[in-house]
């Protein structure tokens, strides 16, 4: 089975390669066979491609290396270049590939016809998309609207100029989770129109309001990045100390959870505890000289915010603030972020790193950031012309408004106002069900396209393979509409976007200096443009001290608050089965929206798990069955966001419910009535228990007994020497292994989204998942501590548990038919072809890593287009797991065999390692003490553990105990 | 009791002997075609059932991680279980040269052979690519790959398949005497048949001598692989290192369980048996008497078991030993448990009772009380120690589906139809060794229903 | 040499049949003994020495034990694929093969063994047997001279035979 | 034959005795007073020279061995009844009864145990914190010492019952199906029960808690097997001597009886290894350190691992070899000899049990460990005495029909 199935898969690939000659390619639509009449030097069969290009997955625009094989994209991987991303990706970036392979993807132009949409040619298409415009276009000045996510500076120009070309501005980009109040507030504080770029690995305290920089917040894989740097125990006043992190928010999020302190509030009680901190430095003379701050306006401002008063008001413990504002004050350097939509929150957090003189070392604006996106007026704006009649035609290309938009703006009947909507994208969203003419677009993978993140950073996307559909690139659509619209050619000189792009980057490469030629090669090699930006001078506006608007009181009675959902984002990522399958890092749940709510309230309300709850705001209504747990606020109700669509294909459909009908405003919180319906849902997990009963899995070891540099005390017997039963085999050209930081891993999941892409691992969805039959082969432990060791603890525990290819693996000789056996190199290998299915192994196995395959694995055309041909898909019936990702370690050998040379430490690199924005895990070779995994062995010698020692079955994966500071001490 | 139901012979001759035997093998008549008939579609059914998981793979099982083992194994267990008791009354006890086997080792035997006929199906139902069950074998192939010998279920596909062969000879020889007797009366198919299967025995000196020792060797061999058959099958558990599969006393204690589910099955076919066929006269009280001393005997020592597995894991102090047994008795499956210790531990001791020891309804009554007891340790031990294993993350209980309970029955009615066909046709009591022993037949009649009679 | 004839006797007791036996021993005379029961009287009284299944079954037992030792050892080393960091040719375990093929080999060259020494399977039936000699009697079959016929006759009926037949070998 | 001349022969040191069965044990009775005295001497000496250790390590290995033998004895007798094994008239019931002499004996040497447990449990100086519920002086010596006085009334209570009447009229015919008489039907069972649960105790109290991290579930098992073993082939060796001793016509001449002693030697020797060889398999497999370590010192590493292959090969191997066919069964010589190596196996047995676990680096046997153990010899044997001439006179007795 297997073979035939990766054969089949094969043939498509290698087919489709020929096409890959013609990157950036065009016609025909590649899913029909070319052999290879002109076979292309580009194109190796066997040997992938790797191409570097942008993520636009989120705003935070990492840079992205794409690994192509026989013409076929199968793997994004980080683009080390790249300063933000640095070679690692999220989950969302790994699962972009699924959006690119969609089986619900737009197969070619659509227009609304008596019953339902009607596929027509492009031509056609094209004709009534042109006339449409025309006749808006002479029926006046702005009646042509284009709503889009954001779409780079290049898009962005095209779009603009082709709005132009029909006589309209009404340009709007719209992204449900930009950060608008952050702008706002930088304007008033700061006088700036961009965002401060954050260090946090240069703080030594740091405090988020409500900012969820792990997740969603920013820029995650960064903030990753520096969050593991700024965890990292440091000499500080000659003794080794861990910079206290605290997190101030309704919910415990995953940054919360890795958190020193998660300091439970009602939603716009962050202000108030903001300003409290504040008061505590003030008074306690911990607000820098130099900072040029008018002391009395500040005192004046946080005079009311006595962390007792406020304790009191809040019901938030005064000693918290009095920590917060200890670490904030005391520490050399410290960062606040607000990630709440409270402007108030947004000053003082502000006022908060100016006078502690953060703003410009941890808190740093930089001159030349990208334009701003349109802010919520301008939105609102549009939507009144809408809903007015002013405007003919609408052309949505992303952003999916129907499903986000404030209820408030009433978008559904303003959008219903206007004559023709356009929706131009690549999976028809709930936006896309309401439009008349619904145009393919090309995914910024089969694309150009260019982002700027922020100051510095160019990132220049290109196609990196040819499309899989008959779409075509958004650029070119409304450039070929321009020319159609009669737009003159020194207004809209480019006939594609490909030209568009190279002419937008003359100016930069001419910046840099050097033939453009060399310039265009280098960008197009790294991936972008990075530049080293100088910091502007900026201080604190003294009018916001007056400017200061109080706080809006929390919503008396419960209040829902929506969370970002790690995985789906603002909704976009619900399409995408890999997401939906990787359970929640927090909750751990998969497949399904829920309602958080804390014990109290449940019993309050008369809730019980699984009990659906229906939650009722003046602006809709929506059931979602509960999650009672203690990470929550009593009298929150925290709903996921994304899950809910109704038209968004098969994988997103009907799961949970879409909380932002919830929300009339923009922001994430409302006043509810919740009340239980009666109805059970189960809610499901792949974990079962979430106390791991002293077991020793994912171990801890506290800040103090690290600079003392004692162990954590044990009372388990230690047998006598001599025990061992086998003399130990030798290997002697390498023994894979690996090291795993629990003190970096916050449980994002990029590892299991970056194996299930690397090894053909099938989602099985809820049903399976919830009778054990996940197929991930990394998973992420996730534990919290008891509650009477909650002090000795930190709030979360997690790890990845993969294969720990264990030298005496108790899974191997219990294999009647050596389908699990030892490698020389040191690997627990699985044999699929070998395997019989008697699930021994698996039974075996303590660290319960094996999967099997319980039905034959299938793949929604053309999502198989994505399987790696360097691993074979498993059939049914047979035992699988982590295997090291020995297609690398086996890539990486040949090419130390061809070159002559040994292989370099770190040339190997599990996909799981890659992908990891923390660096939590090194991979190399055991013999070699100088490897880096080796390294951080023998630098780490207090904190290494093997998960289940006593047992002695000699793992190779080696883990570091995760640090944590005592509660109750700064 | 029994007796009444017909006026029994006290002092009977190898004639009446001969007389009562034959006389179980007359043609069967519509009720007993009913029955088989009903036997047939519930194996069918079974088949069915197992015919569309080959298809569909093993997702149509209740199965999933970590419970990877449950139904299947226990029963395959249970059944190898069964067996073992035929073994110990004809092969043991004849060494033992104990008197009361006669009577009944043929049926044992008889169901010994088509338990581990039934048994060694589920090997082959749970696996995930039952069409690649012959690679558990070592088979000539050109890249000369043999199986793991190291692997437990290596070592049950040799025990099993050495079982099923030994005990099959064993069978067989001690069965030619009496097909030749029959042959003699026989006519038509059956005497062809009886021919045959006879191999032409005629009880001549030289055959007789030959036999004898055969049969006394074969007896000799089969003793010590009962012992390790089962010992082998517990080691398919013992070998891991989980909680709840890993202890020393496995081999023994599974042996123990075996023969006491065992017997207890022999009795549950036994006592229907005789009072279906009328084989008072063959089938004493005394036969009764003794093989509920068996299942006493065993049932105290699979308690000890119990007992001193239990306190281990207190005495070893080890958490995860500890939390497995403490979700043994009190976690989900805990009423499984304390089924077990009702069915295994307590009602046996009912058995301390002379009267209810030669009293066939209560005996009939604990004995299925005991097969049920013994098929809910299997499980406790198999799916409730993988159910809570090292990583509390990966705890999962287990949910029964159609497939798997159907192809359990289809089993049992598998076994029970391959018996009932043979106790018609086949000589289910050793005519041979009961004229052998026919003094303790005699003195086991006086005992047993002199004061009736 | 006068041609020879059987006597068919057949005994209802055990230990009549033993005891004519031992006469028939002495008078050096050829007999053979039809009996529906194993009897080690009987057996006793004919042979002094054992079968010899048993060293047939020595034979076979030892076979396996080297049979399995050589496949489980040899496969390993074929291969050598380390499994649970055990040794490449783990003797303990091979121990249980080694038992398993013991015993298989044994009971399977005592059955061929057994059948084949006792002239099985065949299908014309020994002279002087009488289908009843497979159920409730016992019969001793003399061979002898006719000439000795009436002096073996009464040595049966002395012994205890119900009936006695006479008929041309 | 008549109950009254029975009742006659029988009775201990009774006239009634024919004149070949009067063992002249005079001489063998002062041997073994003089033996008893040496012992006694020796252990004084080594426990007041600094060799306490040692003398501590001899005295329970001898302690456990011959109250093995005896006790194992009496279980023998109750299985015997339990089987209805009467293929040697009673003459093996007496035979197995006679050691029961050193049983009393055996309960109050128990109790020395308590001058000597620094010496012999280390959880008393290093405790085992999470074991201490069940590992502590008071409660061990309680459990023990009640365990084995209710064992030690239960087997006297039996051997009476035994040694009555009508049960020796029981045993004397075999040509029926009948029950032994019902005091036995209730004092059998319970002795072999009981036997099981003491001696399972014994041996994690006095053997296994001496490692207390290390733990075998068939640990108890596997010693009350050998316990019984080594009454078994005991018995095999004094029936052998006595079938010597007392001339024509005693029973042990008949060649069927001393093929059923050598089958239950063979039986029992193969049951013990197999009970070794299952804990040896599932601890090697599954490799983990707290079981491995026990048997790792034992096995693999010198000198213990000599000891524990000399026990395996005298316990199993030779009786294995030399008992497979029936003649070398039925030749006394033979037989005894191997039963006489079994008895020194079950007690290098019981040494490498329990020495390396508090002295693992050296192997102490010295003239300490033989003389010590020759005044339990001399101790044994004049228990032993009055029950072997019981036995004697049984053996003199015809048997009832037999089969």
């Amino acid at each position: 089975m297997s073979e035939g199935l990766s054969r089949r898969s094969f043939i498509k690939l290698a087919a489709t390669a020929g096409a890959a000659a013609a990157i950036p390619g065009c016609e025909p639509a590649a899913r029909n066979l070319i052999p290879y009449v002109v076979p292309d030097e580009n194109v190796i069969p066997g040997m992938p491609t790797f191409y570097a290009t942008v993520c636009t997955e989120c705003p935070a625009g990492c840079g992205l290396v794409a690994r192509v094989r026989e013409g076929r994209v199968i793997k994004l991987e980080g683009n080390p270049a790249d300063p933000i991303s640095r070679g690692s990706t999220c989950a969302r970036g790994q699962a972009a590939l699924q959006e690119v392979y969609n089986p619900d993807r737009l197969a070619g132009p659509q227009i609304r016809g008596q019953n339902g949409f009607e596929t027509a040619s492009w031509d056609d298409a094209l004709k009534t998309f042109n006339g449409h415009l025309g006749t808006a276009s002479k029926a006046g000045k702005d009646r042509v609207a284009f709503i889009s996510g954001p779409l780079g500076p290049t898009q962005t120009k095209i779009a603009q100029l082709w709005l132009g070309a029909y006589g309209s501005n009404r340009f709007v980009t719209y992204e449900r989770l930009a950060d608008n109040a952050a702008r706002v507030a930088a304007k008033a504080s700061f006088g700036r129109d961009d965002l401060p770029i954050y260090h946090i690995d240069q703080a030594d305290a740091l405090i988020s309001f409500g900012a969820d920089f792990l997740s969603t917040w920013g820029s995650p894989v960064e903030f990753h990045r520096q969050y593991a740097a700024f965890r990292t125990p440091k000499q500080r006043h000659g003794q080794l100390t861990l910079a206290r992190a605290t997190y101030v928010g309704p919910l415990m999020t995953m940054t919360a959870a890795k958190c020193d302190e998660w300091v439970a509030t009602s939603p716009g009680d962050e202000a108030a505890v903001a300003l409290s901190v504040l008061n505590v430095l003030v008074k306690q003379g911990w607000v820098s000289r130099n900072s040029g701050i008018d002391l009395d306006a500040l005192r004046k401002l946080v005079v009311d915010f006595e962390p007792a008063s406020v304790a009191q008001k809040t019901g938030v413990s005064a000693e918290s603030i009095m920590r917060m504002g200890e670490s904030f004050g005391q520490s050399e350097s410290a960062v606040a972020l607000a990630g709440t939509d409270d402007p108030a929150l947004h000053n003082a957090v502000a006022i908060l790193n100016a006078v502690t003189g953060n703003v410009g070392k941890t808190v740093v604006f930089a001159e030349g950031g990208p334009a701003p996106a349109s802010s919520p007026a301008d939105v609102e704006a549009l939507v009144k012309a809408m809903a007015a009649g002013e405007v003919d035609v609408l052309v949505v290309a992303g952003g999916n408004p129907v499903f986000s938009m404030p209820v408030a703006q009433k978008f559904n009947d303003a959008i219903g106002k206007v004559g023709f909507v356009a929706w131009l994208g690549t999976v028809p969203d709930e936006t896309a069900a309401v439009a008349h003419l619904r145009l393919p677009t090309d995914h910024s993978l089969e694309t150009w396209h260019d982002t700027q993140p922020r100051a510095g950073v160019h990132g220049l996307g290109q196609p990196v393979m040819v499309r899989v559909f008959d779409s075509r690139p958004l650029g070119d659509l409304l450039l070929a509409s321009a020319h159609a619209g009669g737009a003159k050619a020194e207004q809209v000189p480019w006939e594609n976007t490909a030209d568009a792009v190279n002419a937008a980057w003359q100016d930069l490469g001419t910046k840099a200096g050097g033939t453009f030629d060399d310039f265009w090669e280098k960008v197009r090699r790294d991936g972008g443009h990075f530049e080293d930006v100088k910091a502007a001078s900026v201080s604190l506006d003294a009018k916001i001290f007056q400017a200061y608007v109080p706080a809006p009181q929390p919503p008396a009675g419960l209040a829902v608050v929506a969370v970002p959902h790690i995985f789906f984002y603002d909704g976009r990522g619900a399409n995408k089965p890999w997401l939906q399958e990787i359970p929640e890092p927090v909750t751990q749940l998969v497949w399904d929206g829920w309602v958080q709510v804390h014990p109290d309230t449940a019993r309050s309300l008369g809730v019980s798990q699984n009990g659906i709850v229906e939650l009722r705001t003046d602006a809709g209504v929506i059931s979602l069955p509960a999650l009672i747990s203690e990470h929550v606020r009593p009298g929150v109700l925290a709903v996921p966001t994304g899950q809910g669509h109704t038209a968004y294909g098969r994988y997103a459909n009907g799961k949970g419910a879409n909380v932002w009908s919830l929300l009339s405003g923009w922001g994430k919180v409302a006043a509810v009535k919740a009340r239980p319906t009666g109805d059970v849902r189960r809610l499901v997990s792949p974990l079962f228990r979430a106390d791991q009963m002293e077991r020793g899995i994912v171990q801890t070891i506290s800040i103090d007994d690290l600079a003392k540099g004692v162990l954590p005390p044990s009372d388990e017997p230690v047998p006598p020497q001599p025990y061992e039963m086998y003399a130990p085999f030798a290997y002697p050209v390498h023994k894979w292994a690996m090291t795993v930081d629990a003190n970096s891993c916050t449980g994002c999941s990029a590892c299991v989204a970056a194996c299930y892409a690397e090894n053909n691992l099938h989602v099985v969805g809820k049903d399976y998942v919830e009778i054990g039959r996940v197929m991930s082969w990394i998973r992420v432990e996730r534990y919290f501590p008891p509650k009477d060791k909650a002090d000795e603890a930190p709030l979360m525990q997690v790890a990845p548990m993969l294969c720990q290819h264990c030298d005496r693996a108790p899974c191997e000789p219990v294999c009647p038919v050596f389908a699990s056996a030892h490698t020389k190199e040191g690997l627990n290998q699985q044999i699929y072809n070998r395997c019989v299915g008697t699930r021994y192994c698996n039974n075996n196995c303590p660290y319960k890593v094996r999967r099997f395959n319980w039905s034959l694995p299938e793949w929604d055309e053309p999502l198989n287009l994505q399987l790696n041909p360097d691993v074979s898909v498993r059939g049914a019936g047979v035992m699988e797991k982590c295997s090291f990702c020995i297609q690398r370690i086996t890539y990486a050998e040949l090419n130390a065999l061809i070159e002559k040379r040994p292989v370099r430490d770190g040339e190997v690199q599990p996909a799981c390692v890659q992908a990891c924005p923390s660096k939590a895990m090194t991979f190399g070779d055991e013999d070699d003490p100088q490897s880096a995994m080796m390294q951080r062995r023998i630098d780490n010698k207090l904190r290494r553990y093997l998960v289940l020692e006593e047992i002695n079955v000699g793992p190779n994966v080696t883990y570091l105990r995760d640090i944590y500071q005592t509660k109750g001490k700064a | 009791m029994a007796a009444a139901v017909k006026d029994i012979n006290l002092d009977p001759t190898f004639a009446d002997i001969d007389r009562s035997v034959r006389a179980i093998m007359e043609p069967p008549g519509l009720r007993y075609w009913l029955w088989i008939g009903f036997l047939l579609a519930l194996t069918l059914t079974g088949g069915a059932l197992w015919t569309n998981q080959i298809y569909n793979g093993l997702q149509v099982t209740g199965l999933g991680d970590p419970v990877m083992w449950a139904v299947y194994i226990t029963n395959f267990v249970f059944w190898v279980g069964i067996a073992h008791s035929g073994t110990l009354i004809s092969a043991i006890l004849y060494l033992f040269r104990t008197r009361w086997r006669t009577a009944v080792y043929r049926a044992a035997e008889t169901m010994t052979i088509f338990a581990v006929a039934t048994a060694g199906l589920f090997p082959v139902i749970h696996l995930g690519r039952p069409w690649f069950f012959y690679w558990l074998a070592p088979y000539p192939n050109q890249r000369f790959l043999q199986p793991d010998f190291r692997s437990p279920l290596t070592w049950d596909f040799f025990a099993i398949s050495t079982y099923l062969t030994i005990s099959s000879l064993f069978w067989f020889t001690g069965l030619i005497p009496d097909v030749a007797n029959v042959r003699e009366i026989a006519t038509g198919w059956r005497k062809k048949f009886y021919t045959i299967v006879a191999l032409g025995w005629q009880g001549s000196d030289r055959q007789w001598r030959h036999f004898s020792m055969a049969y006394l060797l074969l007896a000799g061999l089969a003793t010590p692989l009962v012992l390790s058959v089962h010992s082998v099958v517990s080691w398919d558990f013992a070998m891991g290192q989980l909680p709840g599969w890993h202890s020393t006393i496995f081999a023994p204690y599974f042996v123990a369980g075996a023969i006491f589910s065992g017997v207890a099955m022999v009795l549950t076919l036994l006592i229907p048996m005789r009072w279906v066929m009328g084989l008072e006269d063959l089938i004493t009280p005394w036969h009764l008497d003794n093989l509920a001393k068996v299942i006493l005997l065993t049932s105290l020592v699979v308690s000890y078991s119990y007992i001193v597995e239990s306190f281990m894991a207190w005495y070893s102090q080890d958490p995860i030993e500890l939390m497995t047994f403490h979700m043994r008795y009190f976690g989900p499956w805990g009423w499984m448990f304390w089924v077990m210790v009702a069915c295994n531990c307590v009602i046996p001791l009912l058995l301390f009772s002379p009267r209810i020891r030669t009293s066939t309804v209560p005996l009939f009554i604990i004995t299925i009380f005991v097969n049920i007891g013994m098929w809910f340790e299997r499980f406790v031990i198999i799916a409730g120690s993988l159910a809570t294993n090292f990583e509390p993350s990966q705890w999962r209980f287990w949910h029964p589906s159609i497939t798997e309970m159907g192809i359990t029955v289809g089993a049992f009615a598998w076994f029970l139809m391959l018996f009932s066909l043979f106790a018609r046709f086949m000589p289910i009591i050793s005519m041979t060794e009961l004229k052998e022993g026919i003094t303790w037949l005699k003195q086991a009649l006086r005992q047993g229903y002199a004061k009736a009679a | 040499m006068s041609a020879e004839v059987e006597l068919v006797g057949a005994f209802a007791d055990e230990e009549r049949l033993v005891h004519c036996i031992g006469q028939l021993k002495a008078a050096q005379t050829r007999f053979r003994v039809f009996s529906p029961i194993p009897s080690h009287h009987i057996n006793s009284a004919i042979y002094t020495r054992s079968s010899f299944v048993r060293w047939f079954v020595l034979l076979g037992g030892i076979t396996g034990i080297v049979t399995a030792f050589m496949l489980t050892i040899g496969t390993s080393l074929e291969w050598n694929l380390v499994t649970g960091g055990k040794p490449i040719a783990s003797i303990a375990p091979y121990c249980i093969i080694g038992f398993e093929l013991m015993v298989l080999f044994g009971g399977i060259s005592a059955l061929t063994s057994w059948i084949l020494l006792a002239n099985l399977p065949t299908f014309e039936p020994l002279s002087g047997y009488r289908p009843r000699f497979s159920s409730d009697e016992f019969g001793l079959v003399v061979r002898c001279a006719e000439a000795d016929a009436e002096r073996f006759e009464s040595v049966l009926r002395d012994a205890g035979a119900q009936e006695i037949s006479r008929e041309a070998a | 034959m008549s109950p009254n001349s029975e009742t006659a022969s029988y009775r201990p040191g009774a006239s009634g005795i024919p004149p070949s069965a009067n063992l002249s044990a005079q001489p063998l009775s002062t041997i073994a007073l003089v033996l008893i005295g040496i012992g006694i001497l020796t252990f004084l000496i080594a426990i007041t020279h600094g060799l306490a250790q040692r003398a501590w390590e001899a005295f329970l290995v001898n302690l456990l061995f011959f109250l093995g033998i005896a006790q194992g004895g009496v279980v023998a007798s109750a299985a015997f009844y339990l089987t209805q094994g009467r293929w040697a008239g009673r003459a093996h019931y007496r035979l197995a009864e006679s050691f029961s002499g050193f049983l009393i004996l055996g309960f109050v040497l128990f109790w020395f145990l308590l001058f000597g447990r620094e010496w012999i449990f280390p959880w008393i100086r290093h405790p085992v914190p999470a074991k201490t519920t069940w590992l502590n002086v008071p409660f061990l010596f309680a459990r023990d010492g009640i365990a084995l006085g209710v064992m030690t009334l239960l087997s006297l209570t039996f051997l009476s019952a035994s040694r009555s009447e009508e049960a020796r009229q029981w045993a004397a015919t075999s040509a029926n199906i009948l029950m032994p008489p019902p005091i036995i039907r209730r004092l059998a069972p319970a002795v072999c029960i009981c036997f099981a649960l003491v001696y399972s105790l014994l041996a994690f109290d006095l053997v296994m808690s001496l490692s207390p991290l290390w733990h075998s579930t068939l640990f108890g098992w596997w010693f009350f097997a050998g316990a019984f073993w080594s009454a078994v082939v005991t018995m095999a060796f004094t029936a052998v001597c006595l079938r010597r001793v007392l001339g024509k016509g005693n029973i042990f001449t008949e060649g069927h009886i001393m093929r059923d002693m050598g089958l239950m030697v063979f039986a029992f020797s193969v049951f013990w290894v197999y009970t070794l060889f299952a804990q040896y398999l599932v601890i090697w497999y599954a490799d983990i350190p707290m079981e491995t370590f026990f048997i790792v010192l034992r096995v693999h590493y010198l000198p213990w691992a000599f000891m524990s292959w000399l026990t395996v090969s005298l316990v199993w191997a030779i009786p294995f070899v030399t008992l497979l066919g029936i003649r070398p069964k039925k030749t006394p010589a033979i037989l005894g000899t191997v039963a006489l190596l079994g008895l020194v196996g079950i007690w290098s047995e019981l040494y490498v049990l329990i020495v390396p676990s508090l002295s693992p680096r050296t192997i102490p046997l010295g003239w300490i460990e033989l003389l010590i153990t020759a005044g339990f010899l001399g101790a044994f044997w004049l228990c032993s005495y009055p029950g072997l001439k019981i036995a004697a006179a049984a053996a003199m007795e015809p048997i009832g029909e037999s089969h």
